[in-house]
């Protein structure tokens, strides 16, 4: 319970100083995250649903878009294991089918915001002076903005369907990515291997992509797994607000939405909704705050 | 036991309880200090120094445990303390600082504030006010200029001497009969480094309080020390009294220690720096023999079987296979 | 620091206008005229151009922008087109239960987040450590909408023990501010923990321990004033957050708030009262950042004599 | 500072704690409260004038009434504020009215024809911006004030402090139904025009049963018993409020539902989909009420948009749309199938048996259009309600019939941008009169000058000339042969829109709630709370 000093410098005083040093970064974590049981539990779920999200089209005993009208919201049994919704629609099904677009949304929608993030960030933090400046007012200005107006008027302009609900998710979620991976650009620029770098004459993209992205990578990483959640969450919203994917096509987020209605009649049919919304959710967070554990500790203070 | 002797570690093993292993940090060392006797621990990073005074201190880190040993402060054995008559022996009998000025202290809480802190827990007796004029005083004592207004003030806007000095002053704060320094001016520039050290000099013998100077610089040790003991891997190889450790070093880690310092003789420059061979064993793997053995310019076949004891020697103690009786005195050269 | 003060007030008023600017621009891209919203079933050419201009929408855009900013200046926002109220008067009233949710929300939060935080930090990588940011992991992923639903069935239907929906009374509070908490606690027990043990590694830790100073006293004193400082980060960016206005919670619960009012007023894009809102918000957000650095003075040395002395 | 920084911190909590508990309702003993649960939407006011929609006129006719009533679910016409039922000169011009001697605005101001006038010229005044002039634009001058060339209606004259006379430019037999609408209610002439712009918020005068106690927009409306209101006689019975006062809530739908079952809630509208619900629920069957109205839902296909220009596909769709298997097991019959565009009760309606569902004809017509391979289009929908579904299980047998169909779901104000402007190409619609007039339809939804604005995408001059002729027969029996021919025309003959399901009000309603007088929607006006 008590610590003496720090963990790396304890290794050091004690002479094991090699252990911290002598496996690459990416291998070290590795070992690293193999010891945290929760995080490979959360792995292999997050696997479990990829799989599910590739492979689901194959495995759904029903078309999960096709209702049959006399079995509406009928308890789970052998034909359906979760029971059916509102429209006698196979609710195992759905939410198996729900698993490619949820987990579509989250990931491509991160990856539109990291992608952004990333390039803005690192112009502002590398660049300074009045691009930073003119960056982090344009970001001030998008974080002190109604989140709904903002959604709508992308939506809007690009219209709706699932790809536009990841850019509008993106487009929404970048600043924070853009912040944090300023800060790190700043820290990083003024580090020594950088200023070797320039010294040694190399000229200022090279030191962006040689230097400062690849030691941003462990950032980024961490910040994909947990901002994912993040967006499978909005997809909720955006359900809720009756903006989500085109129908009869099923999102997590739009059934849990809609069979909120029915959890008094019919409880599994919400119960199994958010079940596997809420354990990918789970999964992403624990394994996110495991990987951060392994990778950056700097990223602490996020 | 002797009347004068403060401090009596015998045979201490401290451990860390790893997954790869135990590792054995600190692997049966014994040592005195007497009252009013600087004692330097000396050796290499990682040679288990700094966690022996973590084990004096009762503040060994968590997969670490003393497994063995008796440390007496005064006859009484400190590991049989409980968590909270450790923390009355903490800061009031024995103190301690750091080798880095710059973090040891607290930024967000005035050097006033972090003085009286421990006169707080251990002088209950004294009256807030009377608190800050210990505070002030030992200020004052430590050569701080404008206590009174540097009592007010943050560690930030001190410099790193000053700061090296707010800690001795913390740590003087309830006349500790043995102050632990751990590395206290490694991170110091060389000029502020010899204040330091005549600061603690003139303490010593002003206050009489035992000091363990913990450090890999035999400057300093030549400068303040009494005694010497010199660790390596865990163990104690050599212990003496300064003036033999530096002029007759026994152990061949301690003869290759002085070795290693530069020398500068006027008109003539060194050749090379002397470097001891090898690495440092690693604690975690099982050894036979003399640890230093693989390193050592003497070992011989033995060395590598054979863990070698302490011997007496003129004024102290060596583990050294050369010193026991069976072996010819006359092979050492 | 006044003059500090002062920068950020010039700089907030930058951001100020460039949000107005935007959602004004935002607002006459995006499909949807309050005009035909407003007149659902049926009108003729004559009444749309008169409500047109009666609402001052057929006037040159860059005029009506000048217009909106020449009065906001004077501190008046204009009247709603839907609710023929005065959008000050509006936000006015809907900040009262909004406030009070959410500061209640806040120290709920605070009150759940900072002892599971210390205490797994403390004990970190022990068995109470990994129950509190199981915990804290699980309050995260309850998805809110499914959450409110629950414990409105839970607590007001099957037990019978709280109200449903409302804002009368403080007893109505509580099931949207447990929601609510319980969102914003998994995160900030995660990051307090995350600081704690930060601070815990610090030398003045060891420093402190050595002084003798109750292991209660090293984290409560110590570690925590070092933490702290992320801490009333959180806290700033939580505050901004909760000020914002519980769209979803305040919808469910029937409670009067900024959250709702946003969403009719986006739905049915009433510009003034958008207007309204986003320069709200914004204020919100530029108080908060300047309350949140002057805090940072107070709690540490190094922030403020930096900000006086410059 | 620091302490006094937490100090406030800790003061500010506390007083918000404090104000809560200070803010609690106070309910007196044996006060009876009737609560309501609706939807009030974006609304801020309740002066229906300026708006369009019934959540707004319905809580608004507690306290204002206009000339004439109408009994809620009969629809049948009494005189309220007048005498009696307006005579008409015979040009079918002038229609002259006698106000009821003593009656009183809740501020003692007593009703004359001034302010009968004044509610009139209110009416038309352009910087009054009421949405609903289209309505009777049909009175004498209304146009001119309209565009702002007169400052009082030509076509109103005060005889006297009871009586006055109003003229129109055409004849229009229903116009005296068109007075029962709550936006003609009557505003007192001094009270409204010193309300200003507080009018229908804080300010709301009228001769109704009840007075606006409190109004907060986005959560509670609050009207009290008018002690003194004694015009209104129904089946020899003076009606009176017979609670002291009434409660409007604002809430999520879902919300309501459950507000209603602790209790708290006396009436709330139902959704239909959750009607079934609480129907199979034994302890609720009771409490669900199913009121038919004059609604309709047809499945409207824009005209004037490939593939529906052509008469062929949107016949092919009457043979597509299964509305007698969605009646009968989505709707559980709660919803009765409509095989006319104009509902059971108004006159034009006849007993058509409509299109069965065939695949087969539906494929057969569409490549006799020209598409053998089948028809792609969009249908579009706002929000989550009953068209939402609707149109899920539609699409489903829409494709085999070779429809193959995506649901475009909008937010409601692109929905609005969209359909107010032509550019749907499909939805599902609900239309209804607030009375049996076939106008309403024919005119309302069908005339060219809607094709736009509800992306009828329907112009046919021939037809709009004949729905304006027919609004001036007064003949019963004329009137019901031409709306007939029209009905069929657009039903059967040019198939311009499917009809789908005639619309029942479904609601619940606790038993508690006592002397619900006709129809409950509207009747609980003067509902009774037993103890």
């Amino acid at each position: 319970m008590i610590l003496f000093r720090n963990r790396t410098k304890l290794y050091e005083e004690v002479g094991m100083a090699d252990v911290l040093r002598d496996t690459g970064l990416y291998k070290d974590a590795w070992r690293r995250l193999k010891r945290s049981p929760a995080a490979l539990v959360a792995m292999g779920f997050i696997g479990f649903v990829v799989f599910l999200a590739i492979f689901g089209p194959y495995l759904t005993p029903h078309d999960p878009n096709l209702g049959n009208l006399m079995v509406r919201l009928k308890p789970p049994s052998a034909t359906h294991w979760f029971g059916t919704d509102q429209l006698g629609r196979d609710v195992f099904s759905r939410v198996i089918a729900g698993t490619r677009i949820s987990l579509f949304i989250g990931v491509v929608a991160e990856l539109i915001a990291l992608t952004i993030g990333v390039i803005m960030g690192t112009i502002a933090g590398f660049f300074g002076g009045w691009v930073d400046k003119l960056i982090s007012r344009l970001i001030e200005i998008l974080s002190s903005f109604p989140f709904l107006l903002f959604a709508l008027a992308i939506m809007m302009v690009l219209g709706p369907g699932i790809i536009n609900i990841f850019i509008a998710i993106g487009l929404l979620s970048w600043t924070n990515v853009a912040r944090l991976i300023r800060g790190q650009v700043m820290r990083l620029k003024t580090s020594e291997y950088v200023m070797a770098a320039r010294a040694a004459g190399a000229n200022e993209l090279s030191i962006i992509f040689k230097h400062l992205i690849p030691n941003c990578m462990s950032t980024i990483i961490v910040i994909l797994t947990m901002d994912i959640p993040g967006a499978i969450m909005t997809e909720t919203f955006f359900s809720y607000i009756g903006m989500g994917v085109r129908p009869p096509h099923a999102s997590w987020g739009k059934m849990l939405s809609e069979s909120r209605m029915y959890m008094r009649t019919a409880p599994t049919y919400s119960i199994f909704s958010g079940l596997l919304l809420m354990l990918t959710v789970l999964a992403f967070n624990t394994f996110g705050d495991a990987l951060r554990d392994a990778l950056d500790p700097r990223l602490k203070n996020k | 036991m002797h009347e004068n002797t403060l401090l009596e570690v015998n045979n201490l093993r401290t451990h860390f309880f790893l997954e790869k292993g135990v590792l054995k940090a600190i692997d049966g060392i014994s040592f005195r200090v007497a009252k009013g006797e600087t004692l330097a621990l000396v050796g290499e990073s990682g040679c288990g120094k700094s966690l022996t005074a973590a084990s004096i201190m009762g503040l060994v880190p968590s997969p670490g445990k003393v497994v063995d040993g008796e440390i007496l402060l005064n006859g009484e054995d400190l590991l049989q303390k409980t968590q909270k008559e450790m923390r009355q022996v903490r800061g009031s009998r024995i103190t301690m600082i750091f080798q880095e000025p710059m973090t040891a202290l607290n930024p967000v809480f005035t050097i006033g504030w972090q003085i009286m802190e421990p006169l707080r827990y251990h002088r209950k007796d004294l009256t807030k006010a009377e608190a800050k004029e210990r505070a002030i005083e030992l200020l004052d004592l430590l050569r701080i200029p404008l206590p009174r207004q540097r009592f007010h003030e943050y560690p930030h806007q001190l410099s790193g001497g000053m700061r090296q000095r707010v800690l001795i002053a913390m740590a003087l704060a309830c006349d500790p009969d043995l102050l632990i320094c751990d590395e206290p001016t490694t991170a110091l520039d060389v000029t502020v480094q010899a204040q330091i050290l005549d600061l603690l000099l003139e303490i010593k013998e002003k206050l009489g309080t035992s000091i363990i100077m913990i450090t890999h610089d035999l400057g300093v040790v030549r400068e303040i020390a009494d005694r010497v003991a010199i660790m390596y891997a865990g163990k104690i190889v050599e212990e003496n009294s300064t003036h033999e450790v530096f002029n007759q070093p026994r152990h061949p880690y301690t003869e290759a220690l002085l070795n290693s310092v530069p020398r500068i003789v006027q008109g003539e420059r060194q050749e090379e720096l002397y470097q001891i061979p090898g690495m440092v064993p690693n604690l975690l793997k099982t050894h036979q023999g003399c640890l230093f053995a693989p390193r050592c310019d003497y070992a011989k076949e033995l060395c590598f079987g054979v863990t070698p004891e302490e011997h007496l020697v003129l004024g102290g103690l060596v583990a050294c296979r050369r010193y026991s009786e069976e072996v010819d005195l006359r092979e050492l050269n | 620091m006044l003059k500090y003060a002062m920068e950020r007030i010039l700089q907030s008023s930058l951001v100020l206008l460039g949000v107005t600017l935007i959602t004004f621009i935002l607002l006459n891209v995006v499909p949807g005229d309050p005009v035909l919203i407003m007149l659902d079933q049926r009108a003729d050419q004559l009444t749309i151009d008169r409500v047109r201009h009666e609402l001052g929408i057929d006037r040159p855009l860059p005029t009506q922008y000048f217009e909106f900013l020449k009065n906001a200046v004077r501190g008046d926002l204009g009247t709603s087109f839907f609710k023929k109220r005065p959008v000050t008067e509006l936000l006015s009233s809907a900040f009262g239960a909004t406030a009070k949710l959410g500061l209640m929300t806040l120290a709920v939060s605070l009150c759940m987040s900072i002892p599971m935080g210390i205490l797994a930090a403390v004990f970190r990588g022990s068995i109470i450590d990994r129950a509190i940011m199981f915990l804290a992991m699980l309050f995260m992923s309850l998805p809110s909408l499914w959450l409110a639903m629950v414990f409105q069935l839970i607590f007001g239907v099957f037990l019978a023990a709280l109200p449903i929906s409302g804002s009368e009374t403080m007893r109505h509070y509580i099931l949207p501010v447990a929601i609510l908490a319980i969102g914003y606690a998994g995160g900030a027990s995660r990051l307090i923990r995350n600081n704690v043990i930060d601070s815990l590694g610090h030398d003045f830790v060891t420093t402190a321990r050595s002084k003798g100073v109750p292991e209660f006293f090293v984290v409560m004193q110590h570690v925590l004033k070092n933490a702290a400082i992320p801490i009333v980060t959180l806290i700033g960016i939580q505050l901004r957050s909760v000020l914002g206005g519980a769209m979803i919670i305040e919808t469910i619960f029937s409670m009067h708030g900024l959250g709702r009012l946003a969403i009719d007023a986006i739905n049915t894009r009433d510009m003034p009262l958008i207007q309204g809102n986003v320069v709200y918000t914004a204020t919100v957000f530029v108080v908060i950042n300047l309350v949140v650095d002057l805090v940072y003075g107070l709690l540490d040395p190094r922030v403020r004599l930096a900000g006086g002395e410059s | 500072m620091k302490k006094f920084l937490m100090l406030s911190l800790v003061g500010l909590l506390l007083l918000s704690l404090l104000a809560g508990g200070v803010l609690s309702s106070p309910v007196y003993a044996g006060e009876k409260i009737l609560r309501r649960g609706g939807d009030f939407g974006a609304d801020g006011h309740i002066d229906a004038m300026k708006s369009t929609f019934g959540r707004v006129s319905m809580p608004y006719r507690h306290v204002v009434e206009p000339l004439m009533g109408q009994r809620p679910f009969t629809y049948e016409m009494y005189p309220l504020l007048v005498v009696d039922i307006p005579t008409v000169s015979d040009d079918g011009l002038t229609y002259s009215f006698e106000l009821k001697r003593g009656i009183k605005f809740s501020d003692g101001q007593e009703l004359t024809s001034a302010d009968v006038e004044y509610t009139f010229n209110t009416f038309f005044d352009p910087a009054t911006n009421c949405l609903n002039t289209w309505m009777i634009d049909f009175i004498l001058g209304a146009k001119e004030m309209m565009e702002g060339k007169a400052d009082s209606l030509a076509g109103f004259k005060v005889i006297d402090d009871y009586r006055f006379e109003i003229t129109l430019e055409s004849p229009y037999a229903a116009f005296p139904r068109a007075l029962a609408n709550d936006y003609l209610g009557i505003v007192p002439k001094g009270a409204h025009s010193a309300a200003g712009d507080r009018w229908g918020i804080d300010i709301l005068v009228g001769t109704g049963p009840y007075t606006l106690e409190s109004f907060d927009p986005t959560t509670k409306i609050v009207f009290a018993a008018n002690p003194n209101y004694n015009h209104n006689v129904y089946n020899g019975r003076t009606l009176k409020a017979r609670v002291d006062k009434v409660e409007f809530y604002n809430m999520d739908e879902n919300t309501r539902y459950l507000e209603f079952e602790v209790g708290n809630l006396d009436h709330t509208p139902l959704d239909l989909t959750m009607a079934q619900e609480y129907l199979n629920r034994p302890e609720y069957a009771e409490n669900v009420q199913i009121e038919n109205g004059l609604s309709q839902m047809f499945f409207v296909m824009n005209n004037s948009m490939k593939p529906f220009d052509n008469v062929k596909v949107r016949e092919a769709v009457a043979y597509a749309f299964d509305n007698t298997k969605i009646a009968e097991i989505f709707f559980m019959n709660l919803w009765p199938v409509a095989n006319t565009i104009l509902p059971e009760g108004v006159p034009g309606h006849d007993d058509f048996a409509g299109y069965e569902y065939n695949p087969e004809k539906a494929k057969q017509l569409l490549a006799e259009a020209g598409y053998p391979n089948g028809i792609e289009f969009e249908m579009t929908v706002s929000g989550t309600g009953i068209a939402y579904h609707l149109l899920q299980i539609m699409q489903q047998d829409f494709a085999e019939c070779n429809m193959f169909t995506t649901i475009d779901q909008v937010e409601s104000g692109v929905w609005f941008d969209k359909r107010s402007t032509g550019n749907v190409q499909s939805f599902l619609g609900t239309w209804g009169p607030s009375f049996p007039n076939p106008d309403t339809f024919l005119y309302g939804f069908f005339h060219s000058s809607s094709a736009d604005f509800l992306s009828t995408g329907h112009r046919n001059p021939e037809y709009d000339a004949k729905v304006m002729a027919a609004r001036a027969i007064t003949d019963p029996d004329e009137a019901q042969a031409v709306y007939n021919e029209l009905e069929r025309y657009l039903s059967r003959e040019a198939f311009v829109a499917i009809p789908g399901f005639n619309q029942p009000s479904v609601f619940l309603l606790q038993s508690r709630v006592t002397d619900v007088v006709d129809g409950a929607q509207d009747g609980l006006l003067f509902a009774g709370l037993a103890d």
